[in-house]
């Protein structure tokens, strides 16, 4: 039974570790989903309330750079499943390309949600900053598409958070690969990394349509 | 099975027992062996202190409240004094004692020693807790300390988001912060209970204390979070100015509720659960048999985890809330009480035929039936739609939660920490001290609670300064039961501490209980067990346990598999 | 140890590179019908059809990232337990909640 | 009145009866059960209590008969309880049809509450005995609550929502009610009485006190119809012209951009030459009144148009008083 790996003094064996990280996060991830459900929950009503305003404000968002932006971030998350794969298999170069590849796309995601955050600030789309929907916009318009604007930068904004500290892990993992580090019989680190990359993709595949795709026609 | 070669003294209860020779407390040494620790047992310790820091500041702000209250006008402080008083008395104890109390002290200290591991799966993660408690505890005390916080701990919006003139903010952020400490808890107990059980030990076999933490770590991990992103998103609407549940910006402040109360109610159960676990522990080790319906109350927690999730609404009877969506809440809301019920009755059931002693932890066991049993019962008034309309925020539900709260859930931990006390610190209580103690919380609880469901039906408003003249007498003699109940617990505090140095040196297993946990040294070793244990038998059985020095007669007799027919 | 040796080897299922391939290539052309989609007013056809096209499709990207990318297909029981918790506790949530909102009006 | 130490309130309206009849029910089951089990808990702590210090008990691991029992028996209780609840509850949310309608205004931390003849009453409510009477709750700022315990009825009052309560009081006399939902600093001290009055008293009460002509807010709502100003301005505020509700001491904000406060001059310029200051999104449709009313009619017009100041607001949506617009 014996492999390489650190095992650690609170458990028998290294299968017992390995399964109670991937557990571990599994269950973590159970709690991030009812975190964001509690952003999601409070966008269902409040656009169930106001639908047209909603409608309105969601096309001054950016599609092109929305739809791009989901375009990378599901390619970072084949190239992070890509990772993991070379680990299982032993390539330790190709864990090493494909981990900066990921760092790489979700820096290009971060990147470009940075340009639709400056877009917004330039219309004057910023809750608690400068918010001014439209000129001559009557006061509950206002403050109806400031509601669905307060709901896009938290939500996107706690989902760029998450992707702040993903990318965190990215650069720990790439470090701790250039050395040579994962191994079949050893990849739970990038495992679990990858779980959570791609639990943070599964976000914004929900944030996209809701946020971006609401009355397009 | 362990051998027994570090277990402190002669195996069996002839007496003159010595303190093991090496163990958790004295292996390491220094201020920095505590705060990096890693061990379950020194963590669970840290979170002792803690959260008796904060029960002691939450009791002296519920000290001054009995004190204002005695006279209809109160003039012992102003009504933005009073309001505050009320609020951080609540947040002080629901969120920094009442639910890390039980598991991050005795859930932490326990679980693994009970399912005999070496430590919880993740152990830095475990003093990660800790930390992440500390500093939401700073955010909250900062708040205290700067200008106070009058919203009460429900934070209903909008007083909470604009109105409030007191520091909401470093509250709000504390809380949330807090709540990390909790989940991280919670997924820490599931996947130790999960995957780190040693050989022999089958869920049936599992202590109904580790079935009681499993069902309150699956109510932190899915409930934490949604409290966590709710204060965040009311704290944004204060800093920024925003709307999420401000009328006047478009949004709705009951949808706050409805979030808030997702958490908060099944909160209620992360608070009794664990009481609940240690009542089954206690009731089956000083009747001497094995618990009555083993299944039924292991399965009525994880029911109590679960249906409490689906209850929540019926906070807010009378906010306007669709008549359909009340009459769905109360009907959910009496299903939950049945497995509450469920283990009442086999809890008594326990007893029957038993070798009942009359020791310390089981005179908390019989105080907790009693009183949980009150404070359940009254919870069925609040569930009924047509007497909640009268009963709704009247003292009639202070009286109710704090039979669950306090004499639920802060009697089982205090029962808890006298029970295990022999564990933890390897000695014993001076026990005549701690039954008078005992039976003066008893005595002084029903005294200050009993008469407030009384004020409560006679329709005096929960949150009051002054009340009218006509509800005195009544507040009178809740005053008069609080101070007897501030002497209980002050006692404990004193004896306890006081037996660490003094006390009666215990032995592996005094008692003598079961429990995997008391087959090692008291106190135990930093690894727990010398060897990793085997569980060959079932739990609370003392009739086939031949090493506890009991007066087991013949041969071992057949046990079936489940601890029930 | 207990009730874990049975779940060790299903944990290190290797999934090749051709299927992370196609599942890409699959939640491309989801993407690209959910924005195709958006741009017709199929609410005129019934009610409200725009957004459950929407999330129907998003749930199905959601439900090829889980079973492949994160090997949810391959994990033991408990793994997919602990998933179906979370969406049951996220849809409970949801739902409880608008079913207040929404029986207001009813008489 | 009762005795030193009731344990009731006062039974003074329809509801009271069957919610203490309910309580009573609801008492006997739980007495039985917590009797019972005490009872038995300290029976058995006597008669089993330890004999020998290495006694053991008998070894009972459970009873499936047992079980189901006290699964079900309490079951069955329980929903009796709900059924109870649920009819006081289903009738107390549906008020009858034939009611008196009196507006309730909670605020920071005081009660406003308007008669259906306009008359108005701070902290204090006068109802006649015998009539089903309908409250209707708002609230200008945060949550409120109106309970009134010898009535066994409270509703919340929800800032941006409308909510209704009902009851019918039987009993003349003086009972208090209170803000039983936290509202800040004074909270304690948001309470009043009702007075429950036999109907000629309260004809009288509301005769003597009100002095209907003299009011200039009655006096300016029948200008209001009169001068056709009712209209435009619709109260919901999907006329022609806004709605006035809530517009006194508001922000209004303007067509060419700018926002004015609507003070009394803001009012009074308003009608006699509405176009100096038209509200943004309205066209300037309405004739000037300029030489065509009297100070009086003025004073009574603009007072109309306070007293809507606190009125409920029915907006779209949110309920907040469409203050951008005049």
């Amino acid at each position: 039974m014996h492999r390489t790996g650190e095992l650690y003094g609170q458990f028998e064996n290294l299968d017992q570790q390995r399964e109670s990280a991937s557990l571990g996060m599994w269950v973590f991830l159970v709690t991030e989903v009812l975190f964001f459900g509690g952003m999601f929950m409070t966008y269902t009503l409040n656009r169930s309330t106001y639908p047209e305003i909603f409608g309105e404000a969601s096309r001054s968002i950016n599609l092109t750079l929305g739809a791009i932006n989901t375009v990378v971030l599901i390619g970072s998350s084949l190239t992070m499943a890509m990772s993991v794969w070379a680990a299982q298999v032993g390539k330790k170069q190709l864990v090493s390309i494909f981990l900066i590849l990921t760092l790489v796309l979700g820096s290009v995601f971060l990147g470009i949600k940075g340009v639709e955050y400056h877009e917004k600030f330039v219309e004057h789309h910023v809750p608690g900053l400068n918010f001014n929907f439209e000129p001559g916009a009557d006061a509950a318009t206002n403050s109806h598409a400031q509601l669905f604007f307060s709901l896009y930068f938290a939500m996107t904004g706690l989902h760029a958070l998450h992707m702040i500290i993903g990318a965190g892990l990215l650069i720990w993992l790439i470090r701790e690969s250039f050395k040579g580090r994962f191994t079949p019989e050893y990849s739970t680190p990038v495992d679990l990394v990858g779980l959570y990359w791609h639990f943070v993709d599964i976000v914004w595949i929900f944030l996209f349509p809701l946020l971006y795709l609401i009355d397009r026609h | 099975m362990s051998t027994p070669n570090n277990l402190g003294g002669p195996p069996s209860n002839s007496g003159g027992y010595q303190l093991p020779r090496d163990h958790y407390l004295n292996s390491t040494y220094g201020i920095r062996s505590w705060l990096l620790t890693t061990d379950h047992k020194r963590i669970a310790l840290l979170y002792l202190i803690s959260v008796t820091f904060f029960f002691f500041i939450g009791g002296t702000f519920a000290s001054l409240i009995r004190i204002h209250l005695l006279t209809p006008n109160g003039y012992l402080v102003t009504p933005e004094t009073y309001n505050k008083l009320f609020t951080m008395h609540g947040v002080a104890m629901i969120f920094f004692f009442l639910i890390p109390s039980i598991p991050a002290v005795l859930g932490n200290f326990l679980i693994p020693l009970m399912i005999g591991a070496k430590d919880l799966a993740f152990p830095k993660i475990n003093l990660l807790s800790w930390y992440i408690y500390l500093v939401g505890g700073c955010f909250v005390l900062y708040s205290f300390a700067t200008g106070g916080l009058d919203t009460g701990w429900t934070f209903y919006t909008p007083l909470s988001s604009v109105y409030s003139n007191s520091a909401v903010t470093p509250a709000v952020l504390g809380i949330f912060i807090n709540g990390f400490s909790s989940i991280l808890t919670g997924l820490n107990f599931i996947v130790t209970i999960h995957t780190m059980r040693a050989p022999g030990m089958t869920w049936f076999r599992l202590p109904l204390f580790v079935w009681a933490h499993y069902a309150t770590s699956v109510i932190f991990i899915l409930g934490t979070p949604v409290i966590a992103i709710t204060l965040l998103l009311a704290g944004l609407e204060r800093m920024l100015h925003l709307g999420f549940f401000n009328p006047v910006l478009g949004g709705d402040p009951i949808l706050f509720q409805h979030l808030f109360w997702f958490y908060s109610h099944p909160a209620v159960y992360i608070m009794i659960l664990p009481a609940m676990g240690v009542i089954s522990e206690i009731i089956p080790t000083f009747a001497r048999k094995p618990i009555f319906g083993y299944s039924f109350i292991a399965g009525s927690s994880i029911a109590i985890a679960v249906i409490g999730f689906f209850v929540w609404a019926h906070h807010m009877f009378l906010t306007g809330e669709s008549a359909y969506a009340a009459l769905t809440f109360s009907f959910l809301s009496y299903l939950v009480a049945i497995p509450s019920a469920v283990k009442t009755f086999n809890w008594t059931s326990t007893l029957y035929k038993g070798s009942i002693s009359w020791e310390t932890p089981m005179l908390y066991g019989l105080g907790f039936i009693g009183l949980f049993l009150i404070g359940g019962l009254t919870g069925l008034f609040l569930a009924c739609l047509g007497l909640d309309i009268h009963l709704h925020d009247t003292y009639f539900v202070i009286a109710h939660f704090h039979y669950i709260m306090v004499g639920g859930a802060v009697m089982g931990y205090v029962g808890g920490l006298h029970f295990w006390w022999p564990k933890i610190t390897g000695r014993l209580y001076p026990e005549g001290l701690a039954k008078t103690a005992a039976v003066t919380l008893f005595i002084g609880f029903n005294l200050t609670f009993f008469p407030q469901f009384i004020l409560g039906y006679l329709g005096m408003p929960r949150r009051y300064h002054s009340y009218p003249p006509e509800f005195q007498v009544f507040n009178v003699m809740s005053t008069a039961g609080a101070s007897i109940l501030a002497l209980g617990y002050l006692l404990p505090m004193i004896y306890l501490t006081w037996s660490m140095r003094y006390g009666k040196i215990a032995g592996p297993n005094p008692w003598p209980a079961t429990g995997l946990e008391w087959k090692t040294a008291s106190p135990p070793l930093t690894e727990n067990f010398d060897v990793t244990p085997e569980v060959n038998w079932e739990p609370y059985d003392f009739d086939n346990r031949h090493d506890l020095g009991l007066d087991v007669k013949g041969a071992p007799s057949l046990a079936p598999a489940h601890g029930d027919d | 140890m207990s009730d874990n040796s049975s779940d060790t080897h299903s944990e290190h299922h290797i999934v090749s590179p051709k299927v992370y391939l196609t599942i890409f290539a699959a939640l491309m052309v989801c993407t690209f019908l959910t924005v195709e989609a958006a741009k017709i007013d199929l609410n005129a056809y019934f009610g409200g059809l725009n957004i459950i096209v929407a999330l129907v499709i998003a749930t199905f990207k959601a439900s090829l990232v889980v079973l492949f990318f994160m090997h949810g297909k391959y994990s033991p029981k408990r793994t997919k337990l602990v998933i179906i918790c979370s969406i049951f506790w996220l849809a409970t949530m949801l739902f409880m909640t608008m079913s207040d909102y929404v029986t207001r009006a009813w008489k | 009145m009762q005795s030193q130490l009731p344990l009731y309130p006062e039974q003074a309206s329809n509801f009271a009866p069957s919610v203490d009849a309910l309580m009573v029910y609801i008492i006997a089951i739980c007495l039985f059960f917590a009797v019972a089990v005490t009872i038995a808990v300290v029976y058995f702590f006597f008669k089993y209590k330890r004999k020998s210090p290495g006694e053991i008990g008998i070894p009972i691991h459970g009873d499936m008969r047992l079980e189901v029992v006290w699964l079900v028996v309490p079951l069955l209780l329980a929903l009796t309880m709900f059924a109870g609840g649920a009819v006081i509850y289903v009738d107390y949310r549906r008020p009858p049809l034939d009611t008196l309608d009196i507006y309730v205004i909670g605020k920071q931390w005081m009660w406003k509450l308007q008669q259906p003849t306009g008359l108005r009453e701070i902290n204090e409510l006068h109802v006649p005995v015998g009539r089903n009477v309908k409250l209707i709750l708002a609230s200008e700022d945060v949550i409120h609550n109106f309970s009134v315990p010898d009535f066994r009825v409270k509703m919340d009052v929800v800032p941006g929502h409308y909510n209704t309560m009902w009851f019918r009081p039987t009993k003349p006399g003086r009972y208090h009610f209170f803000c039983s939902q936290y509202c800040g600093t004074n909270h304690a001290l948001m309470g009043g009485w009702v007075t429950v009055m036999e109907p000629s008293d309260y004809e009288t009460w509301l005769s003597g006190t009100s002095a209907a002509d003299a009011n200039p807010v009655v006096a300016g709502q029948k200008l209001f119809t009169e001068k056709a100003c009712a209209t435009c301005h619709l109260q919901d505020g999907s006329g022609r012209a806004p709605s006035l509700n809530g517009v006194y001491e508001a922000k209004v904000l303007l067509a060419d951009g700018s926002t004015v406060t609507a003070d009394d001059a803001y009012l009074r310029e308003s009608i006699l030459a509405p176009s100096a200051k038209i509200v943004a999104g309205y066209q300037p449709l309405m004739p000037p009144f300029q030489g065509q009313l009297t100070e009086e009619e003025i004073l009574a017009l603009t007072a109309y148009i306070k007293s809507l100041q606190s009125q409920p607001v029915p907006a779209k949506g949110a309920g907040v008083a469409p203050a951008g617009k005049k």
